[in-house]
């Protein structure tokens, strides 16, 4: 049996007269950037909480685009990502005076994804480092106060909350997760595993699978090049884009120099029995001359030719 | 009042995680100073990446408005001549506020807004703030009020004047405000399968300027000036290209060159052609 | 101090990247954006005298098509020449007519315009030339002294610009060409980048032949070749094991050319011709053709002019 | 049976493009996950070209199996084709351009030929396709006895690389010499049924504004070999006859211009009806390769997997319910 349940999280850009862009601007590069995606056999689509207004404008409704991903082959919508990357006077975890403010936008997207097929509202759980700073118990535990609030509320609707965790993030170390995992209620707060951003923190995404493996909600399927062991993650302005000396974090599967063991991390879901959706999440690819197209389809030829026989390893 | 050719630099946003780092606003800036424009005009944005185009953001990556001019001065760029900004854009960092100029409940939100981008302005030695008069036409429905546009446009010129800025007003072609009329070189027959403008890239003066000479203008008391020059008509497929006259040369908001580098295009291209 | 641009160019098109000569709209375009940051004129590959007749009718044309978009002139020409040790080989004598025809029928094409100089590689690929011998080299130098006389004959100074993979390209092989090529006939143009990779120092190897130059090549690199690629098979400038892209232009970070001791010495000398920047696959790696050209022309403008001030005043 | 494979030259925009052995490597990787099991090289020469020719496969991966395995590392089958132009001339031997049309031409093209098809034997291949004469603005008039010298060598082709198990394609352009006063079907009359098959292109067909439906109908036996390809205009202002046409008209657009003359399969304003074009071909029990093409594409990977798509989704349907 090889995996199957393979979603894609929706970043791209296309070419057009105008420069490369999104395609969310028109429908007939939209539809486009479908069917790369179908060609390749993806059958899930992630997107971000912001972009389906976006794709209900172009479509009517986030139904209507619904049925138009289900055209091309895909279960439907799957996964919704949140985040609120700075600290603003109206959204930041680790200050209790804007939970209700965060709650509130998650019952509009529970709301905009009603009768989808989303299974899991992934977020990153606070604001860039160096506007939480200091990292203290108090600020990670006021934090998971906020996230045990969402994940009630997700879970009266029949979604899983994961919590996915940047390396810039205000929880990464292995201590910082296992007291935020401690003090949220893991019927409620699911673990949300990207590979590339837990290995630039120094911290094996492998282990930590096993170690939450009950409530892992799923992975974002990237590699990388680089450990972050010059604290680009507290730096301000933007560790993402604008750390010193390193211009791209975030690789496809399978290129020289990645650091991520997939078929290991593999072997290790098939063995565990998780049914969730396996995402492969190509962010910036455009970095350095790279390309969208190009890193999917190579991700994916990466999936079908290699992870493919990680498989049979699991059968030992 | 300074005035001359500026460039505008929302060309280099083509994606939202484009033109972020550091080093890529020094190669505009230089292109810019190179290809001979000693000013460029910056637009508003929200979130971290849009460092050109947030106050907070721009004063983090650059220390401050002083040191962000200290760069500029750097890369040969002696001024910002203007920044652009919509009032009904929502942005993060105001709790992405759906504010609307014709709604006079949104005018005290849209004020405070406006005061962190005018206190930059001042900061900058920057004298001009162009301020979109409405949301697209789409969005605004049937819902335009010319009376409060106006009314919370006066407001903006009075608090832009306290610091030493004007304000102009910006009318793009998905405005409800332009009303179609005669104009010279544009065929405006309504059966014309386009908007086509049969003599150069007309100047007219939607923006303020210090002198504006060709254009009848009306100064409503507060430091607004609104000129009154027949438009060319705005159909969805304007092909006119409306060179800012006085502070800054840009094509209009629809249209920009092509990507990668200020000046590499693709050959004449029908705009339905995706390139792939 | 003018400076010229040497005519490497790519644009995003419905058919992918172009270069300029595709129609007389891609040309325009190109030819307007260097004279809009500030160039002078260009530099181009004889080669492309196929292309002029067929599409300005003649050399002459084609340069007044140039200056109607604001340059000068165009000042020096390429000869990109196809080596091959069989048919086309500076160091290779039974080849020597094959080539001294060739600069005949080159000058006699180009005749229409003037000229300053006609660059050459002066050897072939390393790896055709090996072993590199100075026999070998002497035998090229030869070749070069007949082919400046002709050269001469049409007006047209002959120089010499060293590839860090050409057969000559180390400071003793440099040394013994220019100890055995006729001051008069042969001159040097010295490209700051091919020099630094083959870890020649440019400012010094200039110091030591500036009588002798009659021009340069501006770019810089961010790499030396410490692994022998100068000689690698099949190719050593695109599939190079050091990197995919040696070249860069000058005024960005983490190039290894001091450009500012570069031009003190160029003005020390007391130089006084056409200065060019080349951007020779500017496009790899996400690179961009007209960004790098602004961008090296910001820089000359802004730091270099300055340089040249101060050490004029001195 | 059909076979899909895919035409790499869409990768090599510029001579100093798609040099190095990760380029290859990506490209080759796209065509396997787009859907495809075979793909076709092109003709090229000199070092900036490691896919050109056999000897520069040799020069970059040891030999010329060497590059069979480097192709079955992407996972994909082989290389299903090559497209030889006995019009371009190569460094690696100093050979001239050689026209077909021009007799002392002849031992050229059959010596450059059998070069291409033994390495295409090694290689797993099993259709050489060739462009047959030169461009109509370099032979304005093909007479009959020009048809027949071109008939004549290709048959001489033919019959040497038969016993190497490879197949010869004359593969049809719109720009080519061929296409005024019906040379095409001449030159099928002039040419041996058992060993001169075609290949029918089908964006090429409608640019000269020919059917490549009917011509399938018509010579169902000749044909050998298939790219299939849309098109997004017709020649019909016959600009094929401008001096270096390659240059002002299939690259530069023509007068109009036309910003790109080829499309993905199913793009609109494509004109090729590649439905039609499966069925006429499923229905004369064609039994061979089609290779997708998509010259001069602004971006490689996208038009790969879009024309992937489409045979996962469109054509695949079409050949399956003929079993």
């Amino acid at each position: 049996m090889t995996w199957k349940r393979w979603s894609y999280m929706d970043h791209w850009i296309t070419r057009t007269p105008q420069g490369p862009r999104q395609p969310s601007f028109n429908r007939k590069h939209t539809e486009r950037y479908l069917r790369q995606l179908e060609a390749l056999e993806f059958t899930g689509f992630d997107t971000f909480s912001f972009a389906l207004p976006v794709y209900a404008g172009l479509y009517g409704s986030v139904g209507a685009f619904e049925r138009v991903l289900q055209d091309h082959g895909f279960a439907g919508l799957t996964g919704v990502f949140s985040a609120y990357p700075y600290a603003t006077d109206f959204a930041a975890p680790h200050r209790r005076e804007t939970h209700d403010r965060i709650v509130a936008d998650f019952e509009r997207t529970a709301a905009a994804v009603e009768g989808s097929a989303v299974e899991n509202v992934i977020v990153m759980p606070t604001n860039t480092y160096f506007h939480v700073e200091p990292v203290t118990d108090e600020t990670i535990k006021v934090t998971a106060e906020l996230w045990n609030r969402v994940g009630a509320l997700l879970a009266q609707r029949g979604l899983a909350l994961g919590c996915h965790f940047e390396f810039w993030g205000a929880i990464r170390t292995e201590e910082e997760l296992a007291l935020f995992f401690e003090h949220t209620d893991p019927d409620l707060v699911g673990f949300f595993c990207d590979t590339a951003q837990h290995t630039i923190a120094g911290v094996d995404p492998l282990a930590l699978f096993r170690r939450y493996r009950e409530r892992c909600r799923g992975f974002h399927f990237k590699d990388t090049h680089n450990v972050d062991d010059f604290e680009a993650y507290r730096t301000p302005p933007d560790a993402e884009l604008m750390a010193t000396g390193v211009p791209r974090w975030f690789y496809e599967m399978g290129t020289p120099g990645g650091l991520v063991d997939f078929p290991a991390l593999m072997r290790e879901i098939l063995d565990s029995g998780f049914d969730g959706w396996l995402t492969v999440e190509h962010d910036k690819a455009d970095l350095g001359g790279g390309d969208f197209a190009e890193s999917t389809a190579v991700a994916k030829w990466y999936i079908d030719n290699v992870l493919a026989s990680a498989r049979a390893g699991a059968a030992r | 009042m300074t005035a001359g050719w500026s460039y505008a630099l929302n060309q280099w946003r083509q994606s939202p995680t484009s033109f972020v780092r550091l080093e890529e606003h020094e190669r505009a800036f230089k292109t810019v100073s190179a290809a001979g424009f000693r000013a460029v005009e910056l637009w508003a944005g929200t979130g971290r990446w849009s460092n050109l185009g947030r106050p907070e953001h721009l004063r983090l990556n650059y220390g401050s408005a002083a040191g962000f001019l200290d760069r500029l001065a750097e890369c040969g760029i002696d001024a910002v001549s203007s920044l652009t900004w919509d009032p009904s854009a929502p942005a993060a960092e105001e709790g992405f506020e759906l504010r609307s100029t014709s709604r006079p409940a949104d005018h005290g939100a849209i004020l405070r807004a406006a005061e962190t981008y005018l206190e930059l302005l001042s900061e900058l030695g920057c004298e001009r703030i162009v301020v979109r008069a409405t949301e697209p036409a789409g969005r605004l429905g049937s819902g335009f009020d010319a009376a409060a546009v106006a009314s919370v446009l006066d407001r903006l010129g009075a608090a832009a004047q306290d610091h030493g800025v004007r304000v102009a007003v910006d009318i793009d072609c998905l405005s409800p405000s332009a009303r179609p009329t005669a104009s010279r070189g544009c065929s405006s027959s309504p059966t014309a399968p386009s908007s086509t403008c049969r003599s150069a890239p007309r100047i007219s003066s939607w923006r303020a300027s210090t002198r504006s000479r060709s254009s009848a203008t009306t100064r409503p008391a507060s430091g607004t000036s609104i000129s009154r020059t027949p438009t060319s008509r705005t159909r969805k497929r304007a092909t006119c290209f409306r060179v800012r006259k006085s502070t800054s040369c840009r094509g209009t908001r629809a249209v920009r060159s092509n990507a990668g580098s200020s000046s590499s295009g693709a050959t004449p291209v029908s705009s339905t052609l995706p390139l792939c | 101090m003018k400076w010229s641009y040497m005519d490497h160019w790519r644009s995003a098109s419905p058919n992918g990247p172009i270069d300029q000569w595709q129609t007389l709209d891609s040309m325009d375009r190109f030819l307007k954006q260097v004279a809009a940051v500030g160039y002078d004129a260009i530099d181009t590959f004889d080669h492309r005298y196929f292309q002029i007749m067929d599409q300005y009718g003649s050399v002459s044309n084609y340069q007044e098509f140039v200056q109607e978009r604001g340059l000068e002139r165009i000042v020096n020409t390429f000869h990109a020449a196809v080596y091959d040790p069989r048919t086309y080989a500076p160091h290779v004598p039974e080849t020597h007519a094959n080539i001294l025809e060739d600069f005949r029928v080159t000058m006699d094409r180009w005749s229409g315009i003037s000229l300053d100089n006609i660059i050459v590689m002066p050897a072939t690929l390393y790896y055709d030339m090996e072993p590199v011998t100075d026999d070998k080299i002497k035998t090229t130098a030869e070749l070069w002294n007949k082919v400046g006389a002709i050269t001469l004959d049409a007006g047209v100074k002959l120089t010499c610009h060293h590839e860090f993979f050409c057969g000559i390209q180390s400071k003793h092989e440099l040394d013994v060409f220019y100890a055995n090529t006729d001051p008069a006939l042969v001159n040097l143009f010295v490209d700051t980048a091919q020099h630094c990779i083959a870890t020649v120092d440019p400012v010094d190897f200039y110091e030591q032949y500036a009588d002798r130059v009659t021009g340069f090549h501006f770019k810089d690199t961010r790499h030396q070749d410490l692994v022998g690629d100068y000689r690698r098979r099949p190719d050593a400038e695109l599939m190079a094991t050091t990197t995919p892209k040696w070249f860069h232009e000058m005024g960005d970070e983490g190039g290894l050319v001091d450009f500012e001791a570069f031009m003190r010495a160029v003005v020390r000398n007391g130089y006084e011709g056409w200065l060019s920047v080349e951007h020779d696959k500017a496009n790899k790696l996400g690179g961009d053709h007209a960004e790098s050209t602004a961008i090296a022309r910001w820089y000359a403008k802004n730091v270099l002019d300055r340089i040249v001030a101060e050490e004029g005043s001195k | 049976m059909i076979e899909w494979s895919y035409a790499i030259n869409q990768w090599k925009p510029s001579f100093d493009d798609f040099t190095r052995r990760r380029d290859h490597e990506r490209a080759l990787r796209v065509i396997s996950i787009s859907g495809f099991t075979g793909v076709e090289l092109t003709t090229g020469t000199g070092r900036w070209e490691p896919l050109g020719n056999p000897e520069q496969l040799a020069a970059n991966f040891g030999s010329v199996r060497g590059f069979a395995d480097f192709v079955r590392d992407a996972a994909l089958d082989r290389v299903s084709s090559w497209f030889y132009d006995p019009l371009l001339g190569f460094r690696e031997d100093l050979s001239a351009p050689a026209d077909p049309a021009d007799p002392d031409a002849h031992a050229s093209v059959r010596a450059h030929a059998t070069w291409f098809a033994s390495a295409l034997a090694d290689l797993g291949g099993q259709v050489l396709v060739v462009r047959p004469t030169a461009s109509a603005w370099q032979r304005p008039q093909l007479d009959d006895g020009a048809i027949g010298t071109i008939a004549k060598c290709w048959n001489d082709v033919g019959r040497a690389i038969a016993p190497l198990g490879v197949r010869l394609a004359l593969h049809f352009d719109f720009l080519s010499a061929l296409r005024p006063d019906d040379g095409l079907e001449r030159l099928i009359a002039a040419t041996d049924t058992e060993t001169v098959g075609f290949s029918v292109d089908t964006g090429e067909f409608v640019a000269a504004g020919l059917d490549p439906v009917a011509f399938i109908d018509r010579h169902p036996h000749r044909v050998a070999h298939v790219q299939l390809k849309n098109a997004a205009a017709v020649d019909d202002r016959d600009e094929y006859t401008r001096r270096n046409a390659e240059h002002h008209v299939r690259k530069g657009g023509g007068a109009r211009p036309v910003p790109r003359w080829f499309l993905e399969l199913g793009v609109a304003p494509g004109l090729v009806d590649a439905e039609a074009v499966v069925r006429a071909l499923v229905a004369h029990e064609y039994d061979g390769w089609v290779t997708v093409e998509s010259d001069l594409s602004p971006h490689p990977p996208t038009s790969a997997m879009l024309n992937g798509w489409y045979l996962q989704h469109v054509l695949q349907s079409i050949v399956e319910e003929a079993r």
